[in-house]
């Protein structure tokens, strides 16, 4: 309470320094003005300059007569007070019509969730420094170590270094050939043949694999209009299913510091897709089950299970 | 309009009675660019479409000496596109009303084992040219501007000769049979292309 | 003198009822692997019985019901061949699956993809190549999805009497058949017990491998094959077809 | 009373005159209404032949107009006076029909328009100028100024005649001298794809259409020493195409044997297949 009567007993003098802020910004206008304007046109040169120089102090001046008035009327109103834990926001509280403008609350609210999600930012921030090869492993607790933080750097890689590690890892699967487009600006598009079992096409970002589409081998990968077709998925549920335990391992195989890594890995297990066909289940023995064939393969062991078979 | 056959089976694709009208000439090379900038003028506008290929003419001789005749052609140019097996029939030049002659025509696309196939049918090839040149069309007809090339080794496109020193002009249309109005157009655009070309109703059989 | 002489005239490169441009790959429609197999009439039951219960077995594994399928063949026999020669017989076949085309097939020798026309052309050589009208064989039935496979329940007839009961299973995702031969028997094993198929001939013996991709000749070559044995075996008693 | 009746007269011929100006001007309209129309609407058809018909027309009339205007008997329009006695804003029915509605009021606005005699005092000003510059040129620049422009325009048209000569006279030496097309080739061609002729590897014929020869055979004519000699003057000395009279061709060699072996071995057989259908 106490404050604001303080804040009452000083409204005059904030009316005067509301006025001397205004007297301020008009002189420095003022100043400006003036150089804007150049120099007069008088007779001589000299006669100019002086005319101009004279005009330039006394607008000088006046500003600083304006600041004075203002240093010295600021000293009148006094600090803002610090007791509020918003500070003068808090004031909003004391806004007798609530319903009308409910501004305190929203704002309350809005620290609240600026809060949350620091925290929340704070925990996941650690833990996946500390988890960085594995993002999906569930183990808990979190640790105060911090490791430096991940430059965003990788995402700007020269195209040729990714056509390398691209050409690199191609060489390394004798049974996958990986053709690389780039149908819009830097962003790579490979597509994989892996044998005569399926062909996978995986958009990329620098070196980052931003998504990957499983089709059959003999499936058209291009739409009508001569372009690859990164959208629409396969006809066959074999492959929708290989498309979506890709996706999967997409979010499985993450290590910012070594994108060439992340790739050699994910293409490595593709390439256990070679027997797509050709491996019964590694639990129940069998072909089939409910119609289609062991799609899941283990991400370390690479062993093929039926989706239901897998733990 | 002819009866059919009176052994008809019952036939599942294609059309039976199919009659091809056919006008020829031919021109010089030298009147070549003029011929092809009139017929870019006079039929529709399409993208100037180019072809060269491959045609083996087949017999098969049967007991009665009535040897059957099959055209096998393929593209020089695009390898992988299908084969066109053609049958032609006997050709009605006798009819004065007509202006244009005359003749039953059955075309079938196949698959690239036709050479063969036809081999195991009892085909023997028995003559083989490549022919180059242009196609346009207007409507439904057709008019092709062609080179014929003498092959000089058997089955070697690569290794030919002109023929002539003009190129052979085809004006044709494909049509059910009894649709003679067709050749009232034909002549029409026959007359359009004098004295370029003289595209005239020629039975092949007053020249052996 | 030959009606060959008069005025054939050059093969107009694409005859305007023919497509103008033929799509490029229309004959290499579907490269799946499949398998065609006789089932063999269950004791005491007729082939509309054995039929009904091969289509319960396959309602109850969980397989669709998706229309129905024909596939036919024409038998031709060569005429007049020169003294010496044997008589040659041609076979014409058609399915529904590319219900433009037809397969033109000498037994264990080349084959021909053509689209419709062929048919037309066959009349044309009637002097050379007679249709022997007895020996239209073909296999009508109906059609079930289970998911990428396609299975076709069709009973064979000959002279509209009934000769057996054929069996088409297609795994549509594969175009290897020496990758996925081992799926497919244990699908085929999972509604039709024990009597599974053996590896398809056509498969077997061709020369590039088991490894490269099927193609729809080969399953013509199947049918053909199994009209074959259809053909020799005697009428199965008071089996017709109404 | 002579003043009376000659004034009675001039009227009765002014009268006279006006009706039959009238009825001209309507005609002319009439005939520009339609020709208008035929634009508008019929131009898909409208043949330049009509077009002109049409500007025939209206021309006429406009003669007619003119002939009538100064004509001794038409007294000089020009010489009566018209002055509005009665402007009114309201609408007047009988005006705008007489009007075809294109004059609904007779009012302050519209009057000075319809009823002007003289060019816009700005238009005025200039033709005074245009005049006086007119003036200003002695008759013997203005004489050298047409002379000039004339010459200017009948060297222009003989540019464009000139052309249109030539090419009459280029297309006509094209119909008579040079040939855009040979009929022996034409036959060749149509023998050629019709049933092989000269292509095929089995028939050798060889005769050649009278027409150009076709290059890569050099060993023909004076080049053969032996061999078939009686076929070689054969082929010279038949006049067409005519190659193969009677019988089956016995092997024709036109090229020295040992240029084209290929040729040889298939000529034998073709010579042993008489049941060839192209040979008689």
């Amino acid at each position: 309470m106490a404050d604001i009567v303080n804040v009452g007993m000083n409204l005059d003098a904030f009316s005067q320094a509301i006025n001397a802020i205004q007297a301020l910004r008009s002189s420095v206008t003022r100043v400006f003005d003036s150089l804007k304007d150049g120099m007069k046109n008088k007779e001589t040169l000299e006669v100019r300059e002086k005319g101009f120089i004279s005009e330039f102090q006394d607008n000088l001046q006046a500003v600083n007569r304006d600041v004075n008035e203002l240093e010295r009327l600021s000293t009148l109103v006094g600090r803002p007070s610090e007791s509020h834990p918003l500070h003068n926001s808090g004031l909003l509280s004391l806004d007798p019509v609530q319903d009308k403008t409910p501004l305190y609350s929203q704002l309350l609210q809005a620290y609240k969730w600026s809060n949350k999600l620091q925290f929340h930012a704070g925990l996941a921030s650690s833990l996946l420094n500390q988890q960085s090869l594995k993002r999906s492993a569930n183990q808990m607790g979190a640790s105060a170590k911090r490791r430096p933080k991940v430059q965003p750097s990788t995402l700007v890689l020269p195209p040729q270094y990714v056509d390398d590690v691209i050409s690199r890892i191609g060489r390394m699967f004798p049974e996958m050939t990986i053709e690389l487009f780039r149908p819009n600006g830097t962003s790579a598009v490979l597509l994989v043949t892996l044998g005569k079992v399926l062909k996978a096409i995986v958009v990329m970002r620098s070196l980052f694999i931003d998504r990957t589409i499983v089709r059959g081998f003999h499936e058209d990968v291009y739409s009508e209009d001569g372009k690859l077709d990164i959208w629409s998925k396969s006809n066959y549920q074999v492959f929708q299913k290989v498309t979506d335990h890709a996706t999967t391992a997409l979010l499985h195989y993450q290590l910012p510091q070594m994108p060439d890594v992340v790739v050699r890995s994910f293409m490595t297990w593709l390439r256990s897709y070679i027997k797509l066909f050709q491996t019964p289940c590694q639990r129940c023995g069998k072909f089939l089950q409910e119609g289609l064939p062991p799609t899941w393969r283990d991400f370390r062991t690479l062993e093929a299970f039926h989706d239901t078979c897998r733990q | 309009m002819e009866a059919p056959p009176v052994t008809v089976m019952p036939v599942t694709g294609g059309a039976i009675n199919m009659m091809e009208y056919l006008l020829q000439g031919s021109v010089l090379d030298q009147a070549l660019e003029s011929l092809l900038h009139r017929l870019r003028g006079l039929c529709d506008n399409m993208e100037p479409e180019t072809f060269a290929d491959h045609e083996m003419v087949h017999l098969l001789k049967g007991q009665q000496g009535q040897p059957f005749l099959l055209r096998a052609r393929h593209s020089l140019s695009s390898p992988t596109d299908p084969w066109h097996l053609r049958y032609l029939g006997q050709p009605e030049v006798g009819d004065k009303s007509r202006h244009a002659l005359v003749r039953n025509c059955v075309d079938v696309a196949t698959s690239q084992s036709l050479p063969d196939f036809l081999n195991e049918m009892g085909f023997r090839m028995d003559h083989e040219f490549v022919a180059k040149g242009h196609i346009f069309r207007k409507g439904s007809m057709k008019v092709v501007v062609s080179k014929l090339w003498r092959v000089l080794v058997p089955g070697n496109t690569e290794n030919t000769e002109p023929l002539s020193l003009s190129y052979l002009v085809e004006l044709s249309v494909l049509a059910p049979a009894g649709q003679d109005n067709v050749s009232e157009d034909m002549r029409s655009f026959a007359e359009q292309l004098k004295p370029l070309v003289h595209l005239e109703k020629i039975d092949p059989k007053k020249h052996t | 003198m030959s009606r060959c002489r008069d005025g054939i005239r050059t093969v107009l490169r694409r005859a305007l009822k023919v497509p103008w441009r033929f799509n490029r790959r229309w004959w290499v429609r579907r490269t799946c692997v499949c398998s065609v197999c006789q089932v063999p009439v269950l004791e005491g039951k007729s082939v509309q019985q054995t039929v009904d219960m091969l289509h319960r077995q396959l309602e109850q594994l969980g397989a669709m019901k998706q229309g129905s399928f024909w596939v036919d063949c024409e038998t031709y026999h060569t005429t007049g061949t020169a003294s010496g020669q044997p008589s040659k017989l041609l076979y014409v076949m058609h399915n529904s699956e590319a219900p433009l085309s037809c397969t033109a097939l000498f037994e264990g020798g080349p084959c021909l993809m053509a689209d419709g026309n062929f048919d037309v052309l066959m009349v044309k050589l009637k002097s050379h190549f007679q249709n022997a009208k007895g020996h239209k064989v073909e296999s009508r039935g109906a059609r079930y999805r289970y998911c990428d496979f396609l299975v076709k329940l069709g009973t064979v007839t000959m002279n509209s009497s009934a000769r057996g009961i054929s069996v088409e299973v297609e795994y549509c995702a594969c175009v290897v058949p020496g990758d996925c031969w081992n799926l497919i028997k244990e699908f085929i094993q999972s509604f039709l017990g024990p009597n599974v198929p053996e590896l398809p001939s056509v498969f077997a013996t061709k020369a590039e491998g088991l490894f490269v991709p099927a193609d729809a000749v080969d399953t013509m070559t199947q049918y053909l094959e199994l009209f074959g044995k259809v053909r020799k075996q005697q009428v199965l008693q008071g089996a017709s077809v109404r | 009373m002579r003043e009376h009746g000659r004034g009675q007269r001039e009227e009765k011929q002014l009268e006279a005159a006006t009706e039959s100006l009238i009825s001209r001007v309507a005609h002319l309209k009439n005939a520009l209404q339609s020709f208008i129309y035929k634009l508008e609407h019929e131009y898909e058809r409208l043949t330049w032949p009509s077009v002109l018909d049409n500007f025939a027309l209206l021309s006429g009339q406009l003669n007619t107009i003119n002939k009538l205007l100064k004509n001794e008997k038409t007294p000089s329009f020009r010489n009566q006076v018209i002055i509005p006695l009665l402007l009114s804003p309201d609408r007047d029915e009988d005006l705008a029909k007489l009007t075809e509605q294109r004059v609904p009021v007779f009012s302050h606005e519209i009057v000075p328009d319809h009823l002007r005699t003289k060019p816009d005092p700005e238009v005025e000003e200039q033709e005074k100028q245009v005049n006086a510059e007119a003036a200003r040129i002695g008759p013997d620049v203005a004489q050298k100024q047409i002379q000039t422009l004339n010459k200017l325009c009948s060297n222009l048209l003989e540019k464009l005649n000139n052309p249109r000569e030539d090419r009459d006279s280029e297309n006509a030496a094209m119909r008579q001298n040079k040939q855009s097309f040979n009929p022996a080739d034409t036959n060749a061609l149509v023998a050629a794809v019709g049933f092989g002729k000269n292509l095929s590897n089995t028939m050798q014929t060889k005769c050649r259409p009278p027409g150009p020869v076709a290059p890569g055979h050099p060993g023909q004519g004076p080049m053969m020493t032996g061999g078939p000699t009686l076929q070689q003057v054969t082929i010279g000395g038949t006049p067409s195409h005519q190659g193969a009279i009677g019988g089956p061709v016995a092997p024709q060699q036109p090229g020295q044997p040992g240029k084209m072996p290929s040729n040889i071995k298939t000529n034998i057989k073709s010579a042993s297949a008489s049941m060839h259908p192209y040979n008689r």
